[in-house]
C-alpha cells in the first residue's frame, strides 16, 4: 500500500521543458513511475524525449487523468503553477521550488485546503515507495521497499538516513520529504497519520530540525494518535538562538523552538532520539 | 545577494542556522523603513536626515534645530541599551554624540550611518510589533508601554499586552484594532490613529513581502498626534524579484559580512560560526547535522559552507576558496554524500581549489554515493584519501583540529 | 410578528454625529425603535443628542448588545462600515448609502453571506414594522400596522404605495426597501419568503422595476413556494433598452430585464400584476 | 459630473431608466481604454494618434504611413457598421476619410476626436467581452470569430463561445483561461498571449472598477502577436472617487447632454426622453412611475428629471430652469409625494422658478403628503392649483399636452 504515492500514480511535470524539470521526469520515469506528460504554457502540443506536453494543467489532466504533479517551475512562476495543479483538482502538488517568497506559500497552502489537494512542499525534495514510484528528487540508487515509514524536514539529510537504512536491510514503505521552508500544508503531523493507518509502515523515523513548532505539534500528535515506534533526530544543536526576529517574534516564540527543547519534547512522549544518525538503524531494529 | 530562480538552493538553510526556520528574513535599517515604506504609506514621522560625514551631521543638526536624536544605522534592535541612539540637547552635545557613536564598531564594521532626527514632544510613549506565525496569520502586539523590557512585560503583565491574529489575506481596516487599542486605555481621535497606524503596518506586511514590522516607540505627543519614532523591518528575501530596487539599499550591503557576499554571489551559503574546522557540506540539512557532529565529538566548526546538491566543480572550489579565505582554520572537513551529487565533481573541486590557493591545512574528506569510486581514484591520484562514513570523518576532522593525529 | 425588525430589536446607527445620520437616529427613537447608540469613529466616549457614541462597532454591541445597525456614513467608507457591523455579528446591516462602488458593494454581499449577517441595502430606504420599529428613512405618517407585506426595489415609490394602502385601510406587516442598486443580498426571493413564513403577513405586494432578473427569481420562487397572494407592480415600461453594456451584457442579459418580460413572467405564476399603482389596494382586498 | 459622498441621491436610477439597473456604466473612448488602461496593463497594441485638426490627421498619417484606419472618437460600439472606422490604404485616403467623418454627426454632437491608427497585418480576428453579473461574478465571452456579428454567433452557434465564468475576488491567472481559448482552436504561444490578455482585462475589471471590458477585434498577426485593435470600457462611476482623473477625461464631457450636464452639476437626475411633457419628480421611483403613468394615458415624457427625497426650494427651482430650458414642452407635471419632502419646500421652489424664468407653460401639480396643507395654500397664493391623486394629475398633463382641456 505505502502512502500518498504508488505504482498506479499518474503524474505530470510542471516545467517539464526547463533543464531541471526534463532531467527528473526521465529520472522518474526511469523508476517506473506514471509520468504521463508535462506542462509548458506556450509548448502545448509538443513533445519532449517521449514527454507530451499541454500548456495548461486543466488540458493535461483532461488528456491523461492524471492525479499528482511535480513543480519545477521558478520561484516567481510557482504560485501561479501551484495554483494551476490545484484549480485542476490535481490530488498530490509536490513542489520542489525553493524560494518562494512567504505570502505566496501561504496564498499556495491556503488554494490547496480549500479545494482539498495534498501539497508536499516548498522548497522539498518530494516523496518516493520504493520499488513502486517516485516524484521530486530523491535519489533511488539508495532506496528500497521495506516497512519503515521516513519523514523529514531536511533534503540532503535525508539521502544519508535512507542509505543507512538500506545498508542496514532496512526498507522503507514511503519517504517523504516535506520540505524546509516555514508554512506548508502537510507536516509532520500529516504523514504521521498517514503512516499510522498504512498498514505496511511498522516504524517511523523522523528527521527533524531546529526552528518553528512542527516537531512540537508532531509530539503532541504522537502522544495521542501513533502506537507505531518513531525514531527522531533533531539537526541544529550548533545553531545560536536568532536576534533578528523582532519583539513579537520573540514573545511569541518564546523558549520554543531549540534542538533541546524539541528533544525533549519528542522524548517525553516515547520518541527514542538520537544524536548521530548512524545510530538509527540500531534503534528500529 | 544571490540571484532567485534556482529551484534548489541553499541559501535559507543558512539563515535558518541562526534564527530556526521559522522566521527567516533580512532586517533593513530604521532609516531605510522609514525612507522607503512608512513614507509610502504615510505613517507620521518626525523629520530626519541620514548623514554619512560630521559635516553633513553638523548641516542636519543646524536645518533641524536642536535638541535632536543622533541614531546609529545599524542592523539590529537594542540600540538604546547599546548607546547607539543619543537624545542631545544642544547642537555641542548633538555633535559629541555623533563623534562617540561614529568612533564606534558594530558587527566588526564601523558606524558611519548616522541619522539625525528632530526632538520630540512625548506625552506617552507605546509599542505595536508584528510577525506571521506558521500557520499564515499576522500576530500583532500592541501595549501602551513603549520602550525595550516588552518581553518581560509580556511574562509579567501580559494583560498590558493586546494580541490581533489577522489572516494575512483578510482585507485590513483601522476598526479591526479600534477595541483592542480601547482596551489599553486609548479613545477618539488618539485610539483611531493608533490603530490606523496598525493597520498600515499590516497592509505593509503582506503588499511589501515583510517578515517583521515593529514601531517601538511609537510615540503621543502632547498635541495628541500619533509618531513613528523608530521602524524595525524585516523583509523577505525571497521576495527581492518583487522588489529590485531592495537589492541597492544600503542593508543589503550590511547584512552580510565580506565572506558571506562572496559566498552568496556564488550561488553558495555561508554564515560564520567561530570555530576552527572549516567546514563544506553538499545539502544543507547535511551541513547542519554535520556541525552538530562536529561538536558532539568536541570540535568547533568555523563555519557553515554549503554547495547544494549538484554541485559543480567551480562551485566547490569556490566555497573552498571562501572558506580559507577567512583564516583561522585548524582542519578542513569535506562531507558529501552522492544523491544528486557527483562525487568525482567534488573531488575535481577539491583538486583544483587546493592546487589553486596552496591549501596546506588538512584537509578531511568524506566521499559516499553516486561515481564514488572516479572521486576516491581522482583523489589517489593528487595524493588524497577519502573516507566512506560520515562520522570517521568528522571524528578525524576534530583530532586534527586539536594537533592530534 | 413581523420580518427582521419588531420593537425589541436593538439598533445602532453608524455615522451618528453626520446630519443625516443623526436626523434619522432622532426619527427611529421618535418612532420607537430602541437606538441604543451610535457609532463615529474618533469620537467614542461623546454623548449627541442622548445617543452615546463609540469608536466601534464592536465596542458598541459590547457595551449595548446591539443586534441591528443602521448606516448613513459616505460611500467612500461605506464598506469599512459595513464589515465592521459584519464582523462585530450584528445580524441586521441596513446599508442606507447610495452611490457605493459595484466592487465595494459585492465585496459586502459576499462578507454578510460568509458570517451570517442580513444585509439591507446598499442604495435602500431600510424598512419598517408599523407600530414597533423602524431602520432607516421610511417616513412613519404613512404606515399602519397590518397584515399586508411589502418589499420594494424603489425608495419613494414605496412611499406612495404605503401611503394609498393605509388610506385603503390596509396596514402592514412590515415594509423592505431592498434599494435599487443590482448588487445585493437581500432581494424579492429572500423578502418573500420570510413574508410566507410570517403568520402576521397575509398578503403580499411586490414592486418591481426594468433590469436584472429578481423579479424573475422571484417568480420562480413565488411558483414553488409562496402560497399567500401576491400583487405587483413594475416600474419602467417607458424606458429605452439599453446600448451601452457590450456585447457580453447584451448576450447574458438577452431578451430579459424589460417591463414587460417581467410583468409576463409573475402573471404566469399567480402574480396579479397593476399597471397604475392606485388599482393595488382594490386587489388586496 | 456631480459630487459624490450624499447618502441618497438619484443619479443612478436616471442611467437605469436607459439601461436597466443590472448594468450602470459610463463608456469611455476607444483612445481612452487604449490610453490610460491598456498602456497601463501592457496590454499590446498598434501605434495611434488622437488627432483633433486635419494638420495633426496630416501629421500622424504622414508619421505612422499608410495604411492607417481612421477612427472616430464617440461613446458608441458599432462604429464600423456606422462608417466611422474607415481603412485608408494611401495618405490621399485616409485624408478623405477624416474629411467624411468629422463632417458629420453622432447623437447630436459634431465628431472632433478622431484616432489614426497603424495599419495590421492580420491573419485572425478574435473577440473578448467581460461584464459582471448579478451574483458578483465576471462572465467573460471570448470566440474565435471576431467581429461584429457576436450576438447572432451566440444565438445560431453558441459553441463557438467560450464562457468563464470568474468570482470577482479570485486571483487571476492565464492558466485560468487556457483551456477555454484552446477550445476555440488556438495552441502554444497564441493561445497564452490570448489567455494572458483575457486574464489582464479581468484584473483591470475588478482594479480599475470596470463595468465592462471588451476588446473586438483582438487580432493575431502572421507574425503570431495578439493584438488590441479596439477598447471597449466601462467605467463605474460611483468609483470615480478612487480614480479622480477621470473626472477630466474628454469622455466625461461626452457623456452627458448640456442639460443632463447641468442637471448633474445641481444634484439632479436628468434624461432626455424626447416628448413634450416636462416631468419633474421627488424620487427616481416615483419619477419612473410616473413616466409609466404619461405613457398609460397616451402622453409622452420629455424628459426624466428627479430632485430626490428631501429638496431644498433651491433644488425644485434649478430642476424647473433645466427643464424648460431645453424646450418643445406643452405642459409640465410635477409628482411631489411628502415623505422626507416637505411640500411647503417643492411649492416655495415651484413659485420661485415660474417667476424667475417666466414659464407660461401649462403646469400642473400634484402635492400629497408632508406639509401639504402649507404647500397648497401657497401655491394658492401664487395662483396655481394642486392635485392630490398622482392618476388625476398625469391625466391632466397629458390632456394638456394634446392642447385639450
Amino acid at each position: 500500500m505505502a502512502i500518498l504515492l504508488n505504482k498506479d500514480t499518474k503524474v505530470i511535470v510542471q516545467g517539464i521543458t526547463g533543464f531541471q524539470g526534463l532531467f527528473h521526469a526521465k529520472k522518474m520515469r526511469d523508476y517506473g513511475t506514471q509520468v504521463v506528460g508535462g506542462v509548458t504554457p506556450g509548448k502545448g502540443g509538443t513533445e519532449i524525449e517521449g514527454f507530451k506536453v499541454w500548456d495548461s494543467v486543466a488540458e493535461a489532466v483532461e488528456a491523461t487523468g492524471a492525479n499528482a504533479t511535480c513543480i519545477f517551475v521558478p520561484a516567481k512562476f510557482a504560485k501561479s503553477a501551484a495554483y494551476e495543479a490545484i484549480d485542476a483538482g490535481v490530488e498530490l502538488v509536490v513542489l520542489i521550488t525553493e524560494g518562494i517568497p512567504k505570502i505566496d506559500t501561504m496564498s499556495i497552502v491556503k488554494r490547496a485546503n480549500k479545494k482539498g489537494s495534498t501539497l508536499i512542499g516548498p522548497n522539498c525534495p518530494g516523496l518516493i515507495t520504493p520499488g513502486q514510484a517516485k516524484i521530486g528528487i530523491i535519489p533511488t540508487n539508495i532506496v528500497k521497499p521495506g516497512k519503515i515509514g521516513v519523514v523529514s524536514r531536511s533534503g540532503t539529510l535525508t539521502y544519508e538516513v535512507l542509505e543507512q537504512l538500506s545498508n542496514a536491510g532496512l526498507g522503507q514503505s514511503t519517504c517523504v520529504g516535506i520540505g524546509g521552508d516555514p508554512y506548508k500544508q502537510t507536516n509532520f503531523v500529516q504523514v504521521l497519520k498517514l503512516f499510522q493507518e498504512d498498514p505496511e509502515t511498522e516504524k517511523i523515523v523522523m528527521l527533524g530540525e531546529i526552528g518553528g513548532n512542527a516537531e512540537e505539534l508532531a509530539a503532541e500528535f504522537i502522544k495521542e494518535h501513533v502506537t507505531k515506534p518513531v525514531v527522531g533526530y533533531i539537526a541544529g544543536k550548533t545553531a545560536k538562538p536568532g536576534k533578528t526576529m523582532g519583539h513579537a517574534g520573540a514573545i511569541i516564540q518564546g523558549g520554543k523552538g531549540t534542538a533541546d527543547s524539541k528533544i525533549k519534547t519528542l522524548e517525553s512522549v516515547g520518541v527514542k532520539t538520537v544524536n548521530r544518525i548512524s545510530e538509527i538503524p540500531d534503534l528500529l531494529k | 545577494m544571490k540571484k532567485k530562480g534556482n529551484f534548489k538552493g541553499t541559501r535559507n538553510i543558512a539563515h535558518s542556522l541562526q534564527i530556526g526556520r521559522a522566521i527567516i528574513m533580512g532586517l533593513i535599517l530604521e532609516y531605510e523603513g522609514k525612507e522607503f515604506l512608512f513614507k509610502k504609506y504615510r505613517i507620521p514621522m518626525l523629520e530626519y536626515r541620514l548623514v554619512r560625514s560630521r559635516e553633513e551631521a553638523e548641516k542636519a543638526i543646524d536645518e533641524l534645530g536642536a535638541p535632536v536624536a543622533v541614531k546609529a544605522q545599524i542592523l539590529s534592535g537594542g540600540r538604546g541599551k547599546m548607546g547607539l541612539v543619543k537624545f542631545s540637547r544642544t547642537k555641542e552635545e548633538a555633535l559629541a554624540n555623533y563623534d562617540e557613536i561614529t568612533s564606534r564598531e558594530f558587527d566588526g564594521r564601523p558606524i558611519n550611518l548616522v541619522v539625525i532626527e528632530a526632538g520630540a514632544d512625548i506625552k506617552q510613549e507605546v509599542f505595536v510589533s508584528m510577525v506571521f506565525d506558521n500557520t499564515g496569520n499576522i500576530v500583532v502586539l500592541f501595549s501602551a508601554e513603549g520602550g525595550v523590557e516588552i518581553e518581560k512585560l509580556a511574562e509579567e503583565e501580559p494583560e498590558k499586552i493586546s494580541r490581533f491574529v489577522v489572516p494575512f489575506d483578510d482585507e485590513i481596516y483601522p476598526y479591526m484594532f479600534a477595541a483592542g487599542v480601547g482596551k489599553q486605555g486609548f479613545t477618539g481621535k488618539v485610539k483611531m490613529k493608533i490603530a490606523t497606524i496598525i493597520a498600515t503596518l499590516v497592509k505593509m506586511m503582506v503588499k511589501e513581502d515583510l517578515q517583521l514590522a515593529e514601531i517601538n516607540p511609537l510615540i503621543i505627543t502632547n498635541s495628541n498626534d500619533v509618531v513613528a519614532i523608530d521602524s524595525r523591518i524585516g523583509i523577505d528575501e525571497d521576495a527581492m524579484f518583487r522588489h529590485p530596487e531592495r537589492e541597492e539599499w544600503l542593508s543589503a550591503e550590511l547584512r552580510d559580512t565580506p565572506a558571506e557576499k562572496d559566498a552568496h554571489e556564488h550561488g553558495l551559503a555561508y554564515v560564520d560560526l567561530g570555530g576552527d574546522i572549516g567546514m563544506l557540506s553538499c545539502g544543507a540539512g547535511m551541513g547542519m547535522a554535520t556541525a552538530d557532529l562536529i561538536e558532539y565529538y568536541g570540535g568547533e566548526p568555523r563555519n557553515f559552507l554549503d554547495v547544494g546538491g549538484g554541485a559543480s566543480p567551480e562551485k566547490v572550489e569556490n566555497a573552498l576558496r571562501v572558506m580559507v579565505s577567512e583564516g583561522g582554520l585548524k582542519s578542513i572537513l569535506i562531507n558529501a554524500f552522492g544523491g544528486i551529487t557527483r562525487l568525482d565533481d567534488v573531488a575535481k573541486g577539491i583538486i583544483e581549489a587546493k592546487k589553486k590557493y596552496n591549501i596546506d591545512i588538512p584537509m578531511v574528506i568524506r566521499l559516499n554515493g553516486t561515481n564514488q569510486e572516479e572521486g576516491v581514484a581522482l583523489l589517489k591520484e593528487a595524493g588524497m584519501e577519502a573516507y566512506l562514513s560520515m562520522e570517521d570523518s568528522v571524528e578525524k576532522a576534530v583530532k586534527l583540529a586539536k594537533g592530534e593525529n
